[in-house]
């Protein structure tokens, strides 16, 4: 059985499912219970797995990542919610310091099922620290993987391989595009695999790689261009990266473009460029390069529009790289 | 008042006008002139006004997320009437009143709400600092202040506030550690409204009351009735003074957020109407209001009369911020260190040629 | 013994057996065999001697950091004692009495303090954490592993450590205020041992003493004589058995460091003779020592036969990890996630590329 | 006058030299007051300029930087001390919400005249968290300035910079090599240009871009190398980067490679290689090549000799990709 969905409710139903097959999943985080979460992704769960599986926490993001720490120790599979990805720093030092170490730190005795979910990203005219995208400062931690679906049949089924990894898993929910469309997915749990990129358009000129929300934005652009033949791969995850899938679409196009909405300096579009010319220096045509945000702090609504690479700059730059 | 006497363990709570506009407490009744009270009286309504404004802007889409002050005015604005000009404000974002004692333009504050940088550019000479959205994390620049000042033998103060929720984080707990180590002149004050978002405050902590917090860093800690302006102003000011002599002070205000958590927010998922209900009898503005009109310095025509008034000056700042707001692509990349960097003119330097591009293509 | 019937706000300490060993308290004096009794002074005894031998190893140049618990093993083995084997203990990294309690074999412990990770993997029944070192974030998990306990309707207990300097991080305030909103299992034990590295305890924080902290989270707070084994038994029995049934207590156990912080510090530079002298009548072994002389179950010649064979045992488990600790290659790339990225196996065969060339060039 | 000091005297040097010139320079931190710090880099300040200018803090590295945002507001230059990098995460939400962000928050109406030390990196046998080096982390926040010397003469004058610059700076010291090697250095204040990298040696076949620690192993292997002319750049700020250097030295060499030590993936190296693609990509004549730490958790002692790349790895690398 399938139903018509979007992100946001692809991510409720992931949890619903997993939730249901296996009950030492828990969800929790702030206001994630009583009103099912500021965007209503946890929406249903509290009142159909009751207040011992779907709570409300203080207003502590440090517990709230360092407690699944212990939960996940003690048997439990947390999957708790920073409420935006502007307010997970206050749990850096539970994520860098432990989540990611406890494996290596007791030489495999313990490990840590559990995931931090955030939504990322900005273009929704909110108020500063509602619009970040620092994946990358995730992603150079060893030991976290970063998982960033586009819609809402890869985030149903990412989120669950991720509750399902028995390693932690930051997933990162692009909700800029939480209700943008709509999709035809399975209602059963499913899985996809963490760590592979998914082709979304073949092509034969350029590479655009992206992910996240500027997914669709990607497309739009590219559906706008006949005259050049672009691949469009959607990385869906950005630690550990699929550098296979992107490598072998190089040697195809020998051109390539990382699209990304957080910062370009030391960014995840750098790691993409380096991994390029580490693997496929003698296939490139073109210098690879990037469009991303900007070196700056995301604006407040008032200057949004000009951070986000909007699809006519997309364009404009594909356009740009398959000319050089 | 001796702020250092008083027992946040028994679970009191200062109280110097009651729901009618009567003195209970005459000898904690804050010394005011009868224009001073009209003065606070004014601000209220002020602070309510923009709030009513704000509300009616968001739902016309003229303005963007914004978070109501309704309830909240007696605790604000009795709190920021007891600093002194060179007294520093440290607000976390639900501060509306206190914004307007220390003189935050209302076209500013509402041209933040409106989405612009240009909001927090505030006037540096005001001794307030911008909205902190990241919950707390402005407590410890609240104690870097007062240290400051401390350190250069000054004796100003640094009020820093936030929310019942606001409690809960590391942040909290660490600036009133530094501060009570350091004997730093802070005011630490808690707008306990009842709620963070949805997340109420039994579920928030499990002590008593917040004012008990201040236990554990040797402070004094005081409770207050946060909707009693009065009461918040006696507090506020033996708090304030205290400060400047001896080091920091914790005040929980006691108060209700009547509205919502921001337009973003739909309070009918987690409480009903019989929550909020008891406690419009409690409203900060018709308790002063109340007692005003009974010592004869304020009449019902009074009361109607600001209303226009009023309204047309929150429209008339908002006016002349509504279309002359949206932020130049120069200003996203001019102000985050005193030389732009390489990266930055560059980065500039591609989308003004692209937008100049995009514009010669039409 | 009634924990919630303390009153940390009077500064009191509670006390067994004073520095004679002496029983003062009776009425709390924990019951114990003659065994058990043997048992604890064996296991001080023996953290005693681990410690000695660690750090003259370390003299030596065969062992590395390494931080000393001398004047801290009342605190630590009674603190254990107290738990039940299906209990979950969280550790700093100064508890070594606790780990020996709790079974962390001594050829690991000293394994870990020799820079290897194998020191940790310490068998996952023990119920203990390894060591934690950024200080109080493992508060955090011990709040975890004990709300999980409690969801799953257990009884298990868990117990965690910090120091005097660990009571001001954010994660402490955190965990303490989560513990108690959800009444989780939780013994939070601080070892105030005055000096968090060179800084004093009266300017880590402005509270007379650290157990009224708990105040601020509405739990119970005690304060023990760290160095009294029986009254830190006590106590921690009936914060465990309180903590099964109700939810979190929160720990001062007052104590000395006697020796260095670790052995890249020297006190000397922020402490004198005179300040530590003092606390050597305090000590917690030679307290216990007396006391059990004067029952009549311990001989001046049992307490000197003891010495050989402790050292001898703490040697050989040192001997049996001294060269074969080296960390192989495979072993820094293999945990860090279940299956090993690709990323990781390429760097790894880079690694080993070079060194099998690097091999083969000599 | 010029004295003969190491690293961490530099910068003890520094701080004592601008303290002197100006008032309004404050230390402080964790153990910096009566024990000048666990490296001894303020030793005999508090002396000198008594408790009000240099002081000893509660164990809170929030609070720590937290509470010098409000110093600089309110007309200090603080000067604070992160024990160790390895601890530093739990100022990351000050850093990232507040340090970086101040003055454009405020359209430049208020900045912050703050500098964050912290000692950083591996290689001296210390317990676990004590040889991070995530500077690329910190360096993908806009507003943030990364500095990191590697000689006694640049941590004097580069930290001299960083106290005088009117915007936050983060000045990670290499500690590995604090007390390693003596340099004859001016005994009175100068300051040395933020974002500008040196050149070590001059070389026409391979440009070596490395920093801090790492600088005496690149200049040790390339020692070693009589038949490939080797270019050495100091990398000094991570960021704001100095491209031109770097790109220039590319142009000439056509080949380069990335030396760090903190893990690769993610890392400032990533950053370089997307420079040099974006700058240079025509004088390359072989890929930019990245050796550095493995995308792993830092080892503890018995295991850390394999961590950090070792002078023969250096060279190693040098002759592949010279070769290429
Ligand atoms: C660190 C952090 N986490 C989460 C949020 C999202 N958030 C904004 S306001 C709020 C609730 C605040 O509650 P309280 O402190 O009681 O203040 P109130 O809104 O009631 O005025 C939350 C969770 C935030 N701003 N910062
Ligand atoms: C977050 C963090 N900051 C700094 C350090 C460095 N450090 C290690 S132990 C210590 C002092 C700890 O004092 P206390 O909590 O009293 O424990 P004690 O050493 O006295 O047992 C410090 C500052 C650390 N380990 N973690
Ligand atoms: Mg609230
Ligand atoms: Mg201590």
């Amino acid at each position: 059985m399938s139903n018509s969905i979007n992100i946001v409710q692809a991510v409720q139903q992931a949890l619903q499912n997993e939730m249901t097959l296996d009950p030492t999943v828990v969800a929790y985080g702030e206001d994630v219970g009583a009103v099912g979460g500021v965007f209503r992704a946890t929406v249903g769960l509290q009142k159909e797995f009751g207040e011992n599986r779907v709570f409300d926490t203080p207003l502590s993001e440090s517990a709230i990542v360092g407690t699944a720490v212990g939960m996940a120790i003690n048997g439990f599979k947390p999957v708790v919610e920073m409420q935006f990805m502007g307010f997970i720093y206050p749990a850096v030092n539970q994520m860098v310091s432990h989540v990611a170490r406890f494996r290596n730190r007791t030489r495999g005795e313990r490990h840590l099922p559990m995931v931090i979910r955030a939504p990322y990203g900005g273009g929704i005219r909110a108020l500063e620290h509602h619009s970040e995208s620092t994946e990358a400062m995730f992603a150079h931690i060893p030991g976290l993987k970063v998982v960033i679906p586009s819609t809402p049949y890869d985030a149903k089924g990412l989120l669950i391989a991720a509750i399902r990894d028995p390693d932690p898993v930051l997933f990162l929910e692009p909700k800029r595009i939480y209700r943008a469309f709509r999709q035809e997915v399975p209602e059963e749990a499913y899985a996809l695999p963490i760590g592979k990129a998914k082709i979304l358009k073949e092509g034969s000129d350029v590479t655009v790689v992206t992910w996240g929300a500027m997914v669709p934005d990607v497309q739009k652009a590219v559906a706008g261009i006949d005259d050049i033949s672009v691949e469009i791969i959607d990385l869906r995850t950005i630690s550990p990266m699929d550098r296979e899938t992107i490598v072998e679409s190089v040697e195809k196009t020998g051109r390539i473009l990382i699209v990304h909405e957080a910062a370009k300096s030391f960014g995840a579009g750098a790691e993409i460029i380096a991994v390029v010319n580490e693997k496929a220096f003698l296939s490139l045509e073109a210098p690879p390069m990037r469009l991303t945000g900007f070196d700056t702090t995301f604006p407040l609504p008032r200057g949004e529009e000009h951070y986000i690479p909007s699809p006519a700059r997309i364009e404009h730059k594909i356009r740009e790289l398959a000319a050089y | 008042m001796q702020i250092d006497k008083f027992n946040p363990l028994e679970d009191e709570m200062i109280q110097v006008m009651d729901e009618k506009g009567e003195i209970i407490n005459p000898e904690l009744m804050p010394e005011l002139t009868e224009e001073e009270m009209l003065h606070l009286y004014h601000t209220m309504r002020k602070a309510r006004t923009i709030d009513s404004v704000a509300l009616s802007l968001q739902r016309q889409g003229r303005m963007l997320t914004y978070a109501s002050n309704l309830g909240q005015e007696g605790a604000q604005v009795g709190s920021g009437y007891a600093l002194k000009e060179t007294d520093w404000a440290v607000p976390a974002f639900r501060e509306l009143g206190m914004w307007l004692i220390k003189g935050w333009p209302v076209e500013k504050i509402l041209q933040y709400w409106y989405g612009s940088e240009w909001g927090s550019h505030m006037g540096k000479e005001l001794r307030l600092l911008p909205i902190s959205v990241p919950i707390s994390s402005h407590f410890q620049h609240a104690a870097g202040i007062a240290l400051a000042s401390k350190l250069r033998g000054e004796k100003d103060v640094t009020i820093a506030y936030t929310g019942d929720g606001g409690t809960s984080q590391g942040d909290f707990h660490e600036a009133l550690n530094f501060a009570a180590v350091f004997k730093t002149p802070n005011v630490f004050f808690i707008q306990n409204n009842q709620f963070a978002i949805s997340v109420p405050r039994s579920k928030q902590t499990a002590s008593k009351n917040l004012a008990m917090k201040a236990i554990a860093y040797g402070m004094p800690g005081i409770h207050v009735d946060g909707n009693d302006i009065f009461a918040v102003l006696a507090v506020t000011r033996a708090a304030v003074e205290y400060a400047r002599e001896n080091g920091p002070v914790l005040i929980e205000a006691h108060t209700y957020r009547m509205g919502a958590h921001t337009t973003s927010d739909d309070p009918t998922k987690y409480r009903t109407d019989s929550d909020v209900n008891p406690w419009k009898a409690k409203d900060p503005v018709l308790r002063l209001e109340n007692y005003l009109m009974k010592k004869g310095v304020l009449t019902e025509e009074d009361i109607h009369a600001l209303t226009e008034p009023l309204e047309k000056e929150v429209m008339d700042a908002y006016k002349s911020i509504e279309f002359s707001s949206d932020t130049k692509v120069e200003e996203i990349f001019a102000y985050h260190y005193e030389e732009m960097t390489p990266q930055l003119q560059d980065q500039l330097d591609e989308y003004q040629a692209f937008l100049k591009g995009a514009e010669s293509d039409v």
